[in-house]
């Protein structure tokens, strides 16, 4: 490497002093980018389809967002064409919710194919996924027949008691 | 700008103090996460939170006491801290173990003490070697020598295991004659639960004061006493109405109640908030020491209103690490403080719970008052948790004008749709009693038969 | 469940008093929505608010005064009802118009009324109309007339031109050598802008406490007053510190002085909560009306803590047309309550404006103390808007033990990272003058010049 | 390096006394950027391919939901499987965000068709859609040239200042 770390040190004490969230610096080959607070969209882990479910519901999509978390509208991150949400299940098409608070796995290992995705066909005692509560392993079934027509949430995520997290369409 | 650390601390409980907790953490800048049971998606505290989660269903075991439950959530919305509040899992070993072990910070006593402190025994013997009066009591082995200590002590005694920790297999003596039947069920218990059958009797004394001394710790070997509080009206030991200072102290006696109190928080090395109690026998103008409550309490705003301490705010900043800047002789303590807690609990029907939906709500904003409550016109009181809808503190100079204060005070608070405890606190107020400060412990449970006599004649108006 | 129509409450305000407004809704069950600046995001009140939407840019204009944007969120987003606080749009007419206009209910008085009440003139006519004392004054057309009546009242007057609205064109006259040019300048723009020259004089009282009495009102003809506030603690016409009630009015002028805020206000068939201000000579004992400010003021808790009504929460419900249940002989006054501003502004540097991040806010949480604020550790303190941090509050059964008891919190109280108005609170409250309470509206710009130079012999420790 | 210290000091003193939320200075090879409150909507530094681009951040997707708006946590409507999102753009394309709080129209008149949808090309000046503020009618621009890479809002939705409404890739 080839870095002049006083002058570094420098930059990085003036930035210190100053009240910003992102900075960018660029001259010849030298580039330097500095962020502050916020967080970072990198790419999390989950590969997927890009044809599959879209849409949020409108008034969830608007909600407060929460202060916790940069200022991002939630509606920013929910695509304007949708089919199945869980706040606007078609007729037929059941929601599967979280029967307890916990990460969602949607797979037995990491590395493993998923249980199920869309368009599998199950019936009322298929697993669907693993809900992880302190390393207690708790599998999620079906409980009704039909086929997979949504899913809610992501690999290792949060979900909350009774959360919506697959939507089914029932075995008329 | 400064450098700091943001925490963001998981409120483990409902009501009113999640609400206390929530707002003593957003004025330390802290992020909140609120879980709630299913029960309690639309408080007010899901509405302040700065992030709610679903814990579990609406029974206390599936949310609010579910360890698991309340860990993960905690550990995945990235909390640094946990505050549980009173009762829940406020007072348990092993929740604290377990978030010590997630690397979450319990805001509460360490576990060790938590545990040590669980056991009424324990805990007297500590207060002995520090010097701090007890009740009257002692160990026996034989029936002979329980029969020559309970003649010592005089009845009523309370008889139980020598070892071992809690309420469990405590007993009531009113004479003699029911004597040997207690010796030998508390002996056979203790023989067969640590091989040991020695007993343990203690004077019940059954016309006290109940004094309790809030005591505050940092990690940094800090340590005051905030003065003391006094909790005497009292139902089935649940408190009613709370007071600080306990006027009726003597102020050597209320010298030593404070010094006992800081002795046993300095042995056990106490960070964070804690609550010595003592009853304090007026007519013999004698202290026992009670118990160690390891957490926040419900009438602590008496205190904060005497001392102008945050309490909760030091509570806070104590577990996480920072050193207290408040020295003993910063607390000064200021005028005379009250609190009724407000229950939906029918006071003509033995206090029975009365869940339903608040329909009206509108506590006057009087002078000198403070009102910690989650309710709203319009909430559905639930029927899984405790009574408490809120806590009516107000202060003034002295204690003759605090009792007239919260008298106005209730005299204006208007409650419908729900039956409440309102009535019953106006009377108290009223009553000559409480006036002239003789209430002792079994006081609420002697008028409660009166008042349901309707025998309203020793009332001021 | 009782039926209940779910009301949905539109805050137009920031800072303080959107939390105010926020909990008030709570309270009585009303959904909250939250418009708020760019700047704004991460406030308390976005926390605490039911919803909050971002109106636009930082800058007022942009936002909090954007009339489109405030109406559009609120009608998107179902609200009923809009509060507009104080300040921002609270007092414009066009504003009330068209909430009319879009079905939502505007907290505040008719946009009539508004129109009314924003012209001083017209103010003082209804209010001599009504026997209502006002300040020495009249009209003159020519300069001789002009001359007579200046001498006759007596200098300072004030010229303006006798139509039109505000305090345009008003102009401060010290002695008969300006009077011609004043009068010139006056009659000529009143010619121009009305077709009329006539001018209006009227005594300028140089030392004269600020009394202003609350007044109450809803939409079925129940009309009471809720005694007086004092706030002769003033800098360049912004309140420092108010009080109620106003302890230097004899029986006689107190009583005066309510009667006549209650004719102006019935008059007006005033709805909602409006301040009628007066002047009050201490030294002929005569009181001067002034004006009607028809809004939700700073200083309201001063009132609460004195009489336990909770003003915010009447109002909603006010101007939701409930009939009002509180009648005149309810309105009992008790004790005394003192309101100091605390804000961001540095008193070394003749109060200019200081933001930046508070690294330290600890109120103290004493007895008799309430503490309106947004402020938490942490918060960076935006450019855009006033200097507002906080709003202490103390109640006392008398005028000493309230200044004691202010004194005391403010004391306590510690702020790090901006410089505050703290310390200049802290003298006047410390100051001679103002424990003895002869303090008059011109007294702290007098006092601040004093202060600069360190002159500290007047204050009591 | 090769940074005139001093002139970067003073840049950024200078900066630090002034209102700004983005700052960008470009000189010949010398490129500096800073940015202060808000979000960001560009593209993290990472490249990466479109197809690999996944969903919400979990965290803003799991956010509390507004008690004001019925309890549908955020996270269930937030699609499993979604291409773009304002949230985690990828590189080299842009965010069109609401320039004041309104109405959102994606048409000139109801039952016309939309201005754009995604695939079109469009340049700087391309109108995009409507923002109607008490029946003031404001059109929205794209700003730069490119193709409408996503739409994150739906007809009649209110949008608040400076919430993203399209995502632009924009021509290289």
């Amino acid at each position: 490497m080839n870095i002049d770390l006083e002058e570094l040190a420098a930059i990085i004490e003036q930035l210190d002093k100053t009240d910003f969230t992102d900075f960018r610096y660029e001259h010849g080959d030298l580039r330097i980018q500095v962020r502050r607070g916020g967080y970072y969209d990198d790419a999390p882990a989950a590969a997927r389809q890009p044809a599959a479910v879209p849409a949020a519901a409108p008034e969830a999509g608007t909600a407060a967002p929460a202060p916790a978390v940069p200022a991002v509208p939630a509606a920013a991150s929910a695509p304007a064409s949708s089919s199945i949400t869980a706040a606007n299940l078609p007729d037929g098409h059941i929601a599967v919710t979280a029967p307890m608070l916990g990460t969602f796995y949607s797979a037995p290992k990491p590395g493993e194919p998923a249980f199920v995705k869309v368009g599998d066909v199950v019936d009322a005692d298929s697993v669907l996924c693993i809900v992880e509560v302190m390393k207690l392993m708790n599998s999620v079934s079906a409980g009704a027949a039909g086929e997979v027509s949504a899913v809610f949430v992501n690999d290792g995520d949060l979900v909350e008691f009774e959360q919506p997290l697959f939507a089914i369409k029932a075995t008329a | 700008m400064t450098e700091r650390q943001t925490e963001r601390v998981f409120v483990a409980n409902r009501g009113e103090i999640a609400l206390r907790i929530i707002e003593a953490c957003d004025r330390l800048g802290y992020d909140t996460v609120l879980g709630v049971s299913a029960a309690d998606r639309s408080t007010l505290g899901a509405r302040r939170a700065g992030r709610t989660v679903v814990l579990g269903g609406p029974r206390p075991g599936e949310s609010y006491l579910n360890m698991n439950a309340v860990l993960q959530a905690a550990i995945s919305t990235g909390c640094t801290a946990i505050h549980p509040g009173y009762g829940f899992l406020s007072e348990n070993p092993e929740f604290a173990r377990q978030c010590a072990e997630n690397g979450i910070v319990f805001v509460g006593p360490s576990p060790e003490a938590l545990e040590a402190l669980g056991d009424k025994l324990t805990a007297r013997r500590l207060a002995e070697s520090l010097g701090v009066p007890v009740s009257a009591g002692g160990t026996a082995g034989t029936a002979a020598e329980v029969r020559e200590l309970a003649g010592r002590i005089g009845y009523p005694v309370l008889v139980k295991a020598a070892h071992g920790g809690g309420g469990r297999g405590m007993k009531l003596v009113t004479g003699p004659e029911e004597l040997q039947d207690a010796w030998q069920l508390a002996s056979a218990e203790a023989e067969s639960a640590f091989g040991n059958g020695t007993v343990f009797l203690e004077r019940f004394v059954t016309d006290a004061k109940h004094v309790e001394v809030q005591v505050l710790g940092d990690r940094h070997g800090n340590r005051v006493h905030l003065g003391e509080r006094e909790c005497s009206v009292q139902y089935r030991y649940q408190k009613v109405v709370e007071e600080a200072p306990c006027a009726a102290l003597p102020e050597a006696t209320r010298t030593l109640l404070h010094t006992s109190a800081l002795k046993i928080a300095d042995a056990l090395d106490y960070v964070g908030l804690g609550t010595v109690e003592f009853l304090y026998d007026v007519t013999r103008d004698e202290l026992a020491f009670l118990e160690v409550n390891p957490r926040l309490q419900v009438e602590h705003p008496v205190t904060e209103a005497v001392t102008g301490v945050d309490l909760v705010r030091e509570q806070l900043l104590a577990a996480l690490g920072h050193p207290m800047t408040l020295r003993q002789a910063d607390i000064r303590l200021t005028g005379h403080a009250i609190e009724c807690r407000i229950t939906a609990q029918d006071p003509d029907n033995s206090l029975a719970p009365s869940p339903g939906t608040v329909a009206r709500w509108r506590p006057p904003a009087a002078g000198g008052a403070r009102l910690d409550s989650h309710i709203y016109e319009g909430y559905r009181f639930p029927p899984f948790y405790d009574a408490l809808m809120g806590k009516q503190i107000v202060w003034a100079p002295d204690r003759t004008a605090a009792v007239e204060r919260m008298d106005s005070v209730l005299e204006q608070f208007e409650i419908g749709g729900v039956t409440t405890s309102l009535p019953l606190l106006r009377r108290i107020l009223a009553h000559q009693d409480y006036r002239s400060n003789v209430v002792t412990t079994h006081w609420l449970n002697d008028y409660l038969n009166d008042y349901l006599g309707n025998d309203v004649e020793q009332e001021v108006h």
